[in-house]
């Protein structure tokens, strides 16, 4: 009952905040707002039982990427931009109808789902999480530092100084 | 976790571990530099040593990768692709004054992410290993030239589609899983065997998105908008690897895809879909090379008509399909590369156009570049005994065998058609004079090494097409099982 | 009384069309990434979602793959962006135009 | 239902005020302290020793003039310190200040003097909550529209991304060692028993290398001096609340010492026990709640002195040596912590 109240009300607050984020021209403004829907998430997460990943969602998301989107928004001067459509009108229309449709088929293809009712209760404690990720997933963790080393390289070699 | 399989990935760990250390040496033996290039390409050739002698033991990693024939055959030409462009990245290194180790580490990366992507079995591994090793050791490489507006525009442009591109991957394969309850794809091909799941929209809608994922990084039409510019303003090497290494990576992991989901389920309802965006990428492909002037640009073009055929591999599914394709990427190789390596040659600088009329002339002052770069258009053109000729000819019987008769005409039209700008670039270096002023060319034996090999390995297994053909079909047979 | 899978999807499949549609329209390359990272968001959520209505933790497992791979991806992205700021003092991606056929 | 909503509601009422009153109490403690350390009196006017300075203070930032800027930007510029007390508030909800699981209050179990104590991700949640107090400073130096302010708005999130994850790596280390989440479990692992009869089995003894990198990373995380490049007046005037006065100034001062007092209550419970202390055993009940809210009191006062007294004692970093401490310092360190717990664990030397 609680949990119904709240998700429908995390749902009408995240997706107006998508909104602004995609919307607003400050910058700073689309930042924030992004990380309002993000926590939205983070509660549709402990709402589905998933309690870790609720908490990384905040963790990884508002607390780290997002204020590296920040410092590089301020590092840049905040730079506005001039009003959508001076340009390219073509474009904006065909994203929006793009994306309109993309959300209209969505949402009649979902509704037209039938699911049962949720199944089992599985708990997504940090401890459920993390046998699964050193037992089946053991391959994938692992690459996935690769992965984070490869991006570490090539971020670096962009922006470091000529020697 | 145990043993065998860490043994199962051997080459992939000594190319991540190579790939570190070429970093690090940058930064502590800044003079072995020069060297780095050679070490990369010996690394690639001892990782292709333990792929072929090392065991195929199949599911390993509890089913996250399966390491079997046809993992071998793609990794053998990722592999073979990342020794020649380790080799023609060293004059092009040295000219610019880039980081070695760095460009090399990540190259290595890269690899190592299309080699997982050629053996994974689950979409998680699909996931990382496409999106991201692939794509942002890309990204980088891409931008790697970043004095250069055009090499940082190919970066961000590159970045852009591939991250939309991995968006719409995701959804898919969220939608996907919504439907089947797993994320391998062993146990998909199980679900949908029991179950008939044709009729669900999920699924359907996952696999549209999957494939519009899929097709951005194709560059299949009409997600193909990204590649002229990503082709044109990438540092000619990395044009050479992300033309052949990804795209090969990447319609293997689709027929993997297409082999738990298909025949079942899917085959009639996709079949047409499928064949549309084959025919559409080979008109538009190869109508719009025609009015390209940057070879770059019409390379990158002649690629989308070239993903185009391959597709009537993926379309016509089955052995000879899958033999089809195989074949094609292999050949794909070398003839992209050798064209990709003659036209760094034929350059003065990065940042400027590589236009076909710089060509004029050149056939004669440089006969041997030239030959190639010949050599290399009449196989994109298909004409035989070339290898590229062997590859659309297994692919148009492909489809022919399996009722598709109409997609092979289509296909051979527009090969006919592409005829046109290829042999143009042939009609440039033979037939035009040599301008007044012509640059004065550099003419490194590293690219005229790789030139040599690609021009035997076209003509070679154009002529003697048999073990090429042997390997297909040892990696085909595994997939169908 | 527990809120249905479809709800939750719904939501998520609303987000990724927002995200799309910042990506397509956004000329600010920080608008842009912003919109791909809410796509990928949605795209999470959903797994999640249906991961709950499969009984499993699988789903979970992947979305935890994915937010480390949309951090370095993002990293690549910023950092590109600087590289182009500091290239041509602004991140209008419509002035990267150099290139036409 | 309502016996438990009550006795939470206490609780919290009980928590937050006890804070507040800390945050008074601190900075009455910090003004008299770097007099000492100074040799000079420092306020001994108004009350006993002073002690109503802190009224005094909060009156006078009360009624003065509250200024807005004209060019600031104003939702930013007023959102800005909510962030910072709100998310300095937060934090507290897990960490368990006493003893408590056997009481039970009007037949509601106690379940220690801790709001959440339920909350199976404690810690995560915590280090989740703490992440977001960057965006206030971030925002209040970016909204203020004074280049000042932007600067000290910048250094601060790099400062605080950097030494966010050395602190992580730290506090992870710990978590190993416990084998949970769970703040009580921490200090539930940390009690009663004895090495060679003496040392009590506190993370600092084995984790002493961890336990230095996590105090040093939130003396970073908390912008105390010898870190407080957000705001080094002696270059950016004031940093990123340079265009605050009164309440809104006071916010960010209270959410300072806020976060210094959960700094410190997070060194307690996670390297030296907790409330537990020696001989706990013979107690239970009331008695224990009391004795372990004592203990804590005392560990919690020891590292709330040590805050003052380093602010007064060291030179500020330069921010190129603030970097350098923390990427080639304290990162490796952290790592190595952590490597030497795991392999501890497995050797089974740390139990």
């Amino acid at each position: 009952m609680m949990g119904t109240a709240v998700f429908y009300l995390v749902a009408v607050v995240g997706v107006v905040s998508a909104l602004v984020a995609v919307s607003h021209k400050n910058p700073v403004v689309n930042v924030l707002s992004l990380v309002v829907t993000l926590f939205c998430i983070a509660v549709s997460y402990a709402l589905l039982g998933a309690e870790f990943l609720a908490a990384a969602q905040i963790l990884v998301y508002a607390g780290a990427i997002l204020v590296l989107f920040l410092f590089v928004v301020m590092l840049l001067g905040a730079p506005e931009e001039p009003p959508v459509g001076e340009r390219r009108p073509f474009q904006r229309v065909a994203g929006l109808a793009l994306a309109g449709i993309a959300a209209a088929g969505s949402i009649a293809v979902l509704a037209g789902i039938r699911v049962a009712a949720p199944a089992g209760a599985a708990q997504g404690t940090a401890e459920a999480l993390g046998r699964l990720l050193v037992g089946p997933y053991l391959f994938a963790f692992e690459f996935i530092s690769v992965l984070l080393l490869a991006a570490m390289v090539g971020a670096l070699m962009l922006v470091k100084r000529k020697h | 976790m145990n043993p065998s399989d860490l043994a199962a990935i051997a080459p992939e760990l000594l190319l991540v571990v190579m790939g570190a250390v070429l970093v690090l040496a940058d930064a502590f033996v800044p003079a072995l530099r020069p060297r780095f290039g050679a070490v990369a390409g010996a690394s690639a050739v001892a990782a292709a040593v333990l792929r072929w002698t090392g065991p195929l033991p199949g599911a390993v990693w509890s089913g996250a990768l399966v390491v079997d024939p046809l993992a071998r055959f793609v990794d053998s030409y990722i592999l073979v692709a990342v020794v020649l462009v380790a080799i023609i990245a060293g004059p092009y290194l040295a000219r610019t004054a880039a980081s070695y180790g760095e460009f090399y580490g990540l190259l290595l990366f890269s690899a190592v992410g299309a080699m997982v992507l050629a053996k994974a079995d689950s979409l998680l591994v699909i996931f990382i290993g496409l999106e991201l090793l692939l794509s942002i050791s890309l990204y980088v490489l891409n931008a790697f030239h970043r004095d250069s507006g055009v090499s940082l525009e190919a970066g961000w442009k590159y970045l852009v589609v591939g991250a939309f591109a991995s968006a719409l991957l995701l959804f898919g394969i969220a939608l996907l899983y919504g439907a089947t309850g797993t994320f391998s794809l062993a146990a998909t091909a199980r679900v949908v065997a029991e179950r008939p799941l044709a009729g669900n929209p999920l699924i359907l809608a996952g696999l549209a998105l999957a494939l519009a994922g899929f097709g951005f990084k194709l560059a299949l039409v009409p997600f193909h908008a990204w590649a002229p510019d990503v082709y044109q303003g990438s540092p000619t090497p990395v044009t050479a690897f992300l033309s052949v290494v990804p795209k090969g990576a990447m319609l293997v992991t689709l027929a993997r895809v297409v082999a738990a989901l298909a025949p079942q389920a899917l085959t009639p309802k996709w079949l047409p879909l499928l064949a549309t965006i084959a025919i559409a990428s080979q008109v538009l492909g190869n109508l719009v090379a025609i009015a390209q002037r940057d070879v770059k640009r019409m390379l990158a073009y002649s690629g989308i008509a070239h993903m185009g055929y391959a597709l009537v591999g993926i379309v016509a599914f089955g052995f000879d399909g899958l033999v089809g394709v195989l074949v094609y990427l292999a050949a794909y190789t070398v003839m992209n590369i050798a064209a990709f390596a003659v036209v760094s040659a034929f350059s003065e600088s990065e940042d400027e156009p590589h236009l076909i009329t710089d060509l004029a002339g050149q056939g004669w002052r440089r006969p041997f570049l030239s030959f190639t770069l010949a050599l290399a258009m009449f196989s994109l053109a298909g004409i035989p005994p070339t290898v590229g000729f062997v590859a659309k000819f297994l692919v148009f019987r492909a489809a022919v065998n399996q009722g598709l008769a109409w997609l092979a005409v289509v296909g051979v039209l527009a090969s006919f058609v592409s005829v046109f700008f290829y042999v143009r670039v042939v009609y440039y270096l033979y037939m035009k004079p040599l301008p007044q002023r012509a640059p004065a060319y550099l003419e490194p034996w590293p690219v005229r090494v790789v030139a040599g090999v690609c021009a035997l390995a076209i003509v070679g297994l154009g002529i003697f097409p048999s073990w090429l053909l042997n390997a297909a079909e040892t990696a085909a047979k595994t997939l169908l099982r | 009384m527990t809120v249905p899978t479809t709800h939750f999807v719904i939501f998520a499949a609303l987000l990724f069309a927002i995200g799309a549609a910042g990506v397509l329209v956004r000329r600010s390359g920080i608008s842009i990434l912003l919109g791909i990272e809410l796509m990928l968001n949605a795209a999470n959520l959903a797994l999640v979602a249906f991961g709950r209505q499969h009984g499993q933790l699988d789903a979970q497992v992947f979305v935890f793959f994915v937010m480390a791979v949309a951090a370095a991806e993002v990293a690549v992205g910023l950092a590109l962006l600087v590289a182009i700021f500091r290239k041509q003092r602004s991140i209008d991606v419509d002035r990267l135009n150099v290139m036409r056929w | 239902m309502w016996a438990e909503i009550a006795v939470s509601a206490v609780k919290v009422a009980v928590i937050a005020g006890t804070v507040l009153t800390l945050v008074a109490v601190m900075e009455w403690v910090e003004r008299r302290g770097a007099a000492f350390i100074q040799d000079r009196l420092g306020p001994n006017r108004v009350g006993p020793l002073g002690l109503f300075q802190p009224i005094v203070d909060a009156v006078k930032l009360l009624f003065k003039e509250d200024l807005t800027p004209a060019n600031v930007n104003r939702g930013l510029y007023l959102l800005a310190p909510m962030i910072s007390v709100s998310v300095a508030l937060l934090t507290f909800i897990v960490i368990p200040f006493g003893a408590g699981k056997d009481i039970t209050v009007f037949g509601v179990p106690l379940g220690g003097i801790e709001v959440a104590p339920d909350l199976g991700v404690g810690v995560l949640f915590l280090l989740a909550i703490g992440s977001l107090g960057v965006y206030g400073i971030v925002l209040a130096g970016w909204s203020s529209n004074n280049k000042y302010s932007l600067l000290g708005g910048l250094r601060s999130s790099a400062q605080l991304i950097s030494y966010e994850l050395s602190m992580t790596l730290a506090v992870l280390g710990v978590l190993l060692a416990t084998g949970s989440l769970r703040l009580d479990a921490v200090v539930a692992r940390q009690g009663g028993q004895f090495w060679l009869g003496v040392i009590p089995q506190w993370n600092v003894v084995p984790q002493i290398l961890g336990c230095i990198v996590f105090v040093v990373a939130v003396f970073a995380e908390t912008n105390r001096l010898p870190f407080d490049l957000a705001e080094a007046e002696t270059e950016l005037v004031a940093g990123y609340h340079v265009e605050y006065s009164s309440m809104k100034f006071a916010a960010f001062l209270m959410s300072e010492y806020m976060n210094m007092v959960t700094a410190s209550a997070l060194i307690v419970t996670l390297f030296f026990g907790g409330w537990t202390f020696p001989g706990m055993g013979r107690f239970s009940g009331w008695p224990l709640l009391a004795l372990s809210l004592v203990a804590f009191g005392i560990k919690l006062a020891f590292f709330l002195w040590l805050f003052v007294w380093v602010r007064w004692s060291l030179p500020r970093f330069r921010y190129d040596q603030l970097m350098r401490l923390g990427w080639k310092g304290l990162l490796p360190l952290a790592t190595l912590n952590l490597v030497w717990v795991g392999v501890a664990m497995a050797m089974g030397w740390i139990r």
